[in-house]
């Protein structure tokens, strides 16, 4: 475990061409860091999250990712992602190839992978056409009763990236709140960079609640405020005004570039992005 | 308070086939609704899970998304979405589930994935997150939609959950356990699967309209139920409760979020 | 969900023939249920646990199982269950029907039984004789590629029973500490009875800690100490003083005979049974 | 503090095997003194694991149990038993898995479930627990078991848990990923696998004793190694260290049990 800046963190674990999951579900999105690997211009990536939301909007629009694994790309309860649906529909900035699960699914290829299972498998998919467009979902028979049963492949990315309240100086990280997959994702990748919102000298005693151990991760980056627009339970809160918002923004190309250059490019950090946003208001 | 709409009417249809005590797999926007406003009105102790593993929440305001920390705060356990999937909706604890879609067929199939070629999409919907799997376990499922020709289609682009699949005893010959499409709640009325023909018949219209309408807002020759139920228009404490939740939800998705200094 | 004495869970929840698991991972072993199965003496039960643990080895000695599902039959740290290898080397007091597998796979089983899934997938059993002794255990073929794993089928319980610190009076449980497979346990279950420490009017809000929601609970019973001589986190230790002390009362079919009952029999129920402890000193 | 036992000295030569920061999975008894020695002395940032779900435990006195209170109040994570045996050991997040057994064979395979047939036995032994498992995935394994001819034996009545199977390269043909036993800690010295043959071998002694005293105690023909190495003896600190550890530990397992009124 290593303490560096998200420059460092994404110079070091995100490679073009890597398989890539910032996960978060809703809550503790890795903003911060999707923005970063857009600084830095990183290409042909396979992006892996159940729920794109905007942050997979934002990478895809700005030409990132090659490849997309997910289970719902959708604005949640606004509509659509409007730089994923111009990707798929017109190519725009490229084309996008998509590996697409129901949320069943891609949970129980997360468990895979983080079990280092080469598959997972589910009651799932019944009657479902993701079947004939996605060759990755099988079939197994079970040895005792016969049924057949759905199988998807395991997915393990080269890097996970997560959001977190908190880390101590170890390296320990505690989340607190809805987790998601973020477990599973963080447990089946090869590295695990996790940004936070404080770095303390100890953690409270955690017994049960959600703690990744320091030796299952590769860098921690202090970083506050690093999910906005999505939210760190008991920091601040889902800006759900901006989730609106962003569907004016990105509907349209030269709007959504504008922004990007004006919000993201052209500031240095996490830190200069939301005090652009302060700006803008 | 005197009038509402559409919008409401459809809510407050979907609430009232809820039940005290009842395991509601919700999803956001109008199904939530509807779940909140049955919690607040006759099923106090309705227990509601959002797939982003809160359990038995009890939100004072709406979720725009289906993980907002309001959620959290008030669910009685938050788990990991992998065990929601698994253990709670598989594991066939989910007595009602709730799904929309873009498109639906006369059987109840949905589609929520992509109209035109999925290939060379027309349009790119959103896809199929939690649906197919809700609409497989959940004992059965209560489909939420307004109506129009493009909408309720004779066939679907893609088949992105089951329904009654052909109709008749077809869905009993696959894997899926749970019951299928119970009702649907359009913005005219109720359709229901026949009994043995598993196509959905028109059995409840909304006060305010007619059968005419009905018909011309499905994509295919709407059956109808032998008898028509007329639903009773909402109550004035289904209307104010409704009212007085939409009103809080959108003036705390108005609220400036605070960041950290 | 209702509130029930021990006696009238027993009596409803554990017929004669019954597959049943009473869980608990070391921690929190439900002592108490095990008596009142004994004391209502009931038969033919097919006992399902991963340790065995005293509990089983007191209702094994007193003839209650016709078979078990186990993965570590041990008196931890102390050395044999007396009583499980009486019954399984000299059919004492009845001969005792052996599934057996290791923790891996019995975790795997549980956690198959609680997703209803028809059997669970490991890298598993390698180069091990389990697997030619019982006939459970089988493998599959990965339909990605191509490797042989493991199987186990999936491990449903009729009644699972477990004891944890605290319920409301709603029957959500409250579970503090090491869970074990407690949880997979009860969801693989079709009944589920829990006794408890304490009946409290309201949980703390739980966010990420372990809760069993209420609707997933049959029957909730007030029992204090019901996890003795194992332990309820917070609420009293483990009494290894006793563990060791139960490798000379179970080594001898009398003097096992004789404690279970002037301990067990005699009492009509824990309380009185944790009274007749002191007693004994 | 003069003289040592050789259960001592046996655990003393296992946690001296540990370096710091290494990922142990942890069984009872004198694996689990010898990793809190370990801790305790020159590997402080060693990081337990128990196979009840606490992970990087720090206890005070050691459990008699593998799930005593004292591990979860130490732990920085209690989670559920599943996830520590697939997503962690299976996982391949585990350095070292500490074995014993009633029974080893001169591959390192174990035997810890029956002596005699499975079916009729002699003696029925506690079984597998987490051991094919951690043979199977841990990165390495370490045995510690006192050697008697009766328990170093040339044929196994049971194999519970593969070592190096039939030696040579059948390790490597099944689908065992951890590398398998690294070394055998007996009550004379260590064995350890040759590099082709994988057979164990002599390769360090207890300074008070002698390879003829090693060799009657196992069942088979012991090979020795090229060099012999002669351990050095408990250190004061590291015998000081032990002896407290288990001082405090009988002191806390005599204690009574407080129960609730």
């Amino acid at each position: 475990m290593e303490h560096l800046s998200l420059r460092q963190a994404v110079e070091r674990f995100v490679p073009s061409g890597a398989r890539v999951a910032l996960e978060g579900f809703t809550h503790l999105i890795p903003f911060a860091a999707g923005h970063e690997i857009i600084r830095q211009q990183r290409r042909d990536l396979h992006l892996i999250r159940m729920t794109p939301d905007l942050i997979y909007d934002q990478m895809i629009g700005m030409g990132c990712a090659a490849r997309l694994t997910f289970s719902w790309g959708g604005n949640p309860g606004v509509g659509s992602l409007h730089r994923l649906r111009d990707a798929v529909e017109h190519g725009w900035p490229r084309p996008l190839e998509l590996d697409e699960h129901s949320h069943a699914g891609m949970a129980a290829a997360y468990c895979a992978g983080a079990a280092r299972l080469p598959f997972g498998v589910l009651r799932g998919y019944v009657g479902a056409d993701l079947v004939t467009v996605n060759p990755a979902i099988r079939s197994i028979t079970c040895p005792y009763t016969g049924e057949e049963l759905a199988t998807v492949p395991a997915i393990n990315p080269d890097v996970t990236i997560l959001h977190a309240q908190r880390a101590d100086r170890k390296g320990n990280v505690a989340i607190h709140g809805i987790v998601g997959a973020q477990r599973e994702a963080a447990l089946a990748a090869t590295a695990l960079v996790v940004t936070v919102e404080e770095i303390v000298d100890e953690l409270p005693p955690a017994m049960n609640s959600v703690v990744l151990p320091h030796w299952l991760v590769s860098a921690v980056v202090h970083c506050p405020g690093g999910a906005y627009p999505s939210y760190a339970q008991g920091c601040y809160a889902r800006d759900n005004s901006f989730y609106q918002q962003w569907d004016a923004i990105a509907r349209d190309r030269a709007s959504f570039t504008e922004w990007m250059e004006r919000h993201v490019l052209a500031r240095p950090d996490h830190k200069s992005f939301l005090a652009s946003l302060g700006e803008a208001a | 308070m005197t009038g509402w709409t559409r919008d409401e009417m459809m809510t407050i249809a979907a609430a009232r086939m809820l039940w005290d005590g009842c395991v509601c797999f919700v999803g956001i926007g109008l199904p939530s609704a509807a779940c909140n406003l049955a919690r607040l009105t006759y099923a106090p102790d309705i227990v509601l899970i959002y797939e982003s593993g809160t359990i038995g929440t009890r939100p004072d305001v709406l979720p725009l998304s289906i993980g907002d920390g309001e959620l959290a705060e008030t669910a009685a356990c938050v788990v990991p979405l992998p065990e929601i999937f698994s253990y709670y909706l598989q594991g066939g604890r989910v007595d009602v589930g709730f799904l929309g879609a873009a498109q639906i067929d006369r059987f109840g199939n949905l589609n929520s994935t992509v109209i035109g070629p999925y290939d060379a999409p027309h349009t790119r919907l959103p896809g199929a997150g939690g649906a197919p799997e809700i609409a497989a376990h959940a004992r059965q499922t209560f489909v939420v939609m307004k109506a129009s020709p493009r909408s309720f289609v004779s066939k679907l682009d893609f088949y992105t959950s089951a329904g009654f699949l052909g109709g008749g005893s077809a869905r009993e010959a696959t894997s899926a356990r749970g019951g299928g499409p119970k009702a649907v709640v359009t913005d005219f009325g109720i359709l229901t699967p026949a009994e043995d023909s598993r196509e959905l018949t028109l059995t409840a219209l909304f006060p305010d309209t007619t059968v005419e309408a009905a018909r011309a807002a499905v994509g295919w020759q709407l059956a109808l139920a032998d008898e028509l139920e007329i639903l009773d228009p909402p109550t004035p404490n289904e209307l104010a409760t409704l009212r007085a939740l939409n009103e809080r939800t959108s003036e705390a998705h108005r609220r400036p979020v605070e960041l950290p200094a």
